[in-house]
């Protein structure tokens, strides 16, 4: 159990919101570091399906404009795949207390 | 290509017991596809069974039978060798005959 | 349902129920041409398998109501392991049996199959059904011009990751 | 930020405490048993479920749970799958374009060896599984591989089953590192937690078989892959183990991996081993 608590906070202390309007610049900003994030989880292929959405629903609300949900949502997409990385760093070893002996 | 229709007839003593699978996919025409789109109704309405020139078991099927049908069923008067003639018709006008010889 | 309070509410259901008998209504008319031994000569009951709901569907099939019968013995399962195809069979020791139906209440059409058994055949049917939801499944069977029935409810509920 | 640093450094020196933790014992199991992983992973399942006869296992739910093995007998009398096994008979008669068939490609042509695969191929170093090799059959005599999640690839692997019906699963693991790491690599990757609900294989199917996820009875692993390829009604046509374990994935929100990965092949080379002894049932109906 401890772990997933530990996920569960990694994602909530990321969504922090940002006080003044996103603009393109914060966008752009956010969505690289979200992609870097996204690329190491699938390098260590771990990659989760939420992440790969939540980019995409950056993308999309950046190309319509919105630049607010597309930080949001880049913002998110990064804290997934941080998760995810976490995730497969943690399990490198925690998977031998489930092993049947 | 095979019949859609596999049948298994068995009798033993005076009952016939009859099994069959159809092959068909049995659309109810509210289900979508991937793209979204209603895929069109398409199911078998009637499936017929003969047996020695009489009719043995006429199924009527609405949309809520599943998938590849089966259906089961046993008559009297038949023996070992007769034959049996099935046949069915969809909402499409598609259709399908075959026939078994009773084991 | 929302439950809101006054007079507006009671005016709205008189109307529901006013649209309601009106179309049960339309339902009627053709049908009321069409003999009622619907079941019995080979065409393809085309408008009972248009109805809704269970009643309407047994009316425009056989042209009358059942009676609860126990010598029918329905078998289905507790919960289906799947919707789309559930197990269904149905044996009666009623005798002179004509026609043997089956009906899933809540379905979007309430008629599922609908089986002419001429005589010299067994009066037993298995077949597999697809069921919208959890709900009754009715087997209705037509002896010696009677209508019987037989109801079990089956549990379903979506599918979610598979066993 | 500096919430996440400490929680960054809380994570780090846990996982340093769990690595202490475990290290005596990691350097002590450092050699590879498959032997004595399968003994315990058997003993495990028979002891939870006591009453549950031995070759029972390889029916998955169906041996957890009497009202859902009722429906399963009925739909037995004429499987779903019935379809596939013509279709893959078929297929194996009908001859490639230069006219050898699948039964060239195998050994007693196919017929009956189910239970040896997948295989561990020394000359590769790699597992080879039954689709594998199905494909590899298709590349050398200039067919075009199939999907390995469609319906052609399942109807052959639905035949070859079929025709091992009852067999017992026979895998082998030669004296070899490379296949020691497989097996080895196979079960760390049924025990890995991953995707967002961060279950594992095993999070299901070894600590709550027998159970209900929504409406389904989760099946115990031991014996989970013996009943492969399987027709499911959810699908409401054919599956085979890429498939399945593609669907699995996707279903804990992880992004599954391409079919036939490293991986996958040797997660079935786990799976199948530890089910040595257990009876071949393909190709399966399932919910």
């Amino acid at each position: 159990m401890k772990r997933s608590l530990l996920l569960a906070m990694l994602l909530t202390s990321s969504l922090a919101p940002s006080a003044r309007a996103a603009n393109e610049a914060d966008y752009k900003a956010a969505y690289a570091a979200a992609e870097a994030a996204s690329k190491e989880a699938a390098g260590m292929r771990n990659q989760w399906t939420v992440t790969v959405s939540a980019l995409a629903a950056a993308k999309k609300a950046a190309d319509g404009g919105d630049f607010d949900r597309a930080t949001a949502a880049a913002k998110e997409a990064e804290a997934l795949a941080k998760a995810s990385i976490f995730q497969a760093t943690s399990e490198k070893d925690a998977w031998k207390a489930m092993e049947i002996r | 290509m095979a019949s859609s229709i596999r049948v298994r007839a068995t009798a033993n003593g005076d009952i016939t017991e009859v099994q069959a699978l159809i092959q068909h996919p049995m659309d109810t025409g509210l289900v979508k596809d991937s793209k979204g789109e209603l895929i069109p109704a398409h199911y078998i309405q009637q499936l017929k069974f003969e047996c020695n020139g009489k009719d043995v078991f006429v199924a009527d099927w609405g949309t809520a039978v599943s998938k590849d049908p089966y259906i089961k069923f046993s008559f009297k008067g038949a023996k070992k060798g007769d034959e049996l003639k099935i046949s069915w018709t969809d909402n499409k006008g598609g259709s399908d005959t075959t026939t078994a010889k009773i084991a | 349902m929302t439950t809101t309070t006054g007079p507006l509410p009671t005016r709205r259901l008189i109307l529901q129920g006013a649209a309601g008998v009106a179309l049960l209504g339309l339902g009627n008319l053709p049908f009321g041409a069409s003999p009622a031994l619907a079941a019995a000569n080979d065409k393809y009951p085309e408008e009972a398998f248009k109805q809704k709901n269970e009643a309407d569907a047994i009316k425009a099939l056989y042209g009358k109501t059942a009676e609860p019968s126990d010598k029918i013995k329905l078998d289905a399962p507790e919960i289906a392991e799947n919707g789309g195809v559930v197990p269904i069979s149905v044996t009666t020791s009623l005798d002179k049996v004509t026609s043997i139906s089956f009906f899933v209440a809540e379905n979007p059409f309430a008629l599922a199959a609908s089986y002419r058994i001429p005589d010299g055949t067994v009066a037993a049917v298995a077949n597999r059904l697809k069921m919208a939801k959890t709900t009754n499944v009715v087997a209705i069977v037509e002896a010696d011009g009677k209508l019987y029935s037989a109801t079990k409810e089956v549990k379903v509920t979506v599918g979610g990751c598979g066993g | 930020m500096t919430a996440r640093i400490h929680l960054l450094l809380g994570s780090l020196s846990a996982a340093l405490v769990a690595f202490a933790l475990t290290s005596p014992r990691v350097i002590a199991a450092d050699k590879v048993d498959p032997v004595a992983d399968a003994k315990a992973f058997q003993n495990f399942f028979f002891q939870k479920f006591p009453n549950v006869k031995h070759e029972d296992f390889v029916n998955g739910p169906y041996s957890m749970n009497e009202d859902m093995k009722r429906q399963w007998q009925e739909k037995e009398e004429f499987p779903p799958y019935e379809f596939a096994l013509d279709a893959g008979k078929e297929m194996f008669a009908t001859p490639f374009k230069n006219g050898k068939t699948y039964a060239d490609c195998f050994p007693n042509g196919g017929i009956g060896i189910r239970q040896n695969y997948p295989y561990f191929d020394e000359k590769e170093g790699k597992v080879v599984t039954l689709e594998l090799a199905l494909n590899r059959c298709r590349e050398a005599n200039g067919e075009a591989p199939y999907s390995y999640v469609k319906d052609e690839m399942a109807s052959l692997t639905a035949y070859m089953a079929y025709t091992s019906r009852g067999e017992l699963m026979d895998i082998k693991i030669p004296d070899d590192p490379r296949a020691l790491a497989a097996f080895e690599n196979g079960k760390r990757y049924f025990y890995t937690r991953r995707g967002q609900m961060n279950f594992s294989c095993a999070s299901c199917h070894v600590q709550s078989p027998g159970e209900r996820i929504r409406a389904e009875i989760l099946a115990p692993a031991l014996g989970i892959l013996n009943a492969m390829p399987i027709y499911r009604s959810e699908w409401s046509g054919m599956g085979t183990t890429s498939r399945r374990f593609v669907t699995c994935n996707s279903q804990t929100r992880a992004v599954p991996l391409e079919p036939q990965a490293d991986e996958y092949r040797d997660v079935e080379y786990f799976l199948s081993y530890v089910a040595n002894g257990l009876p071949i049932s393909g190709p399966g109906a399932r919910p």
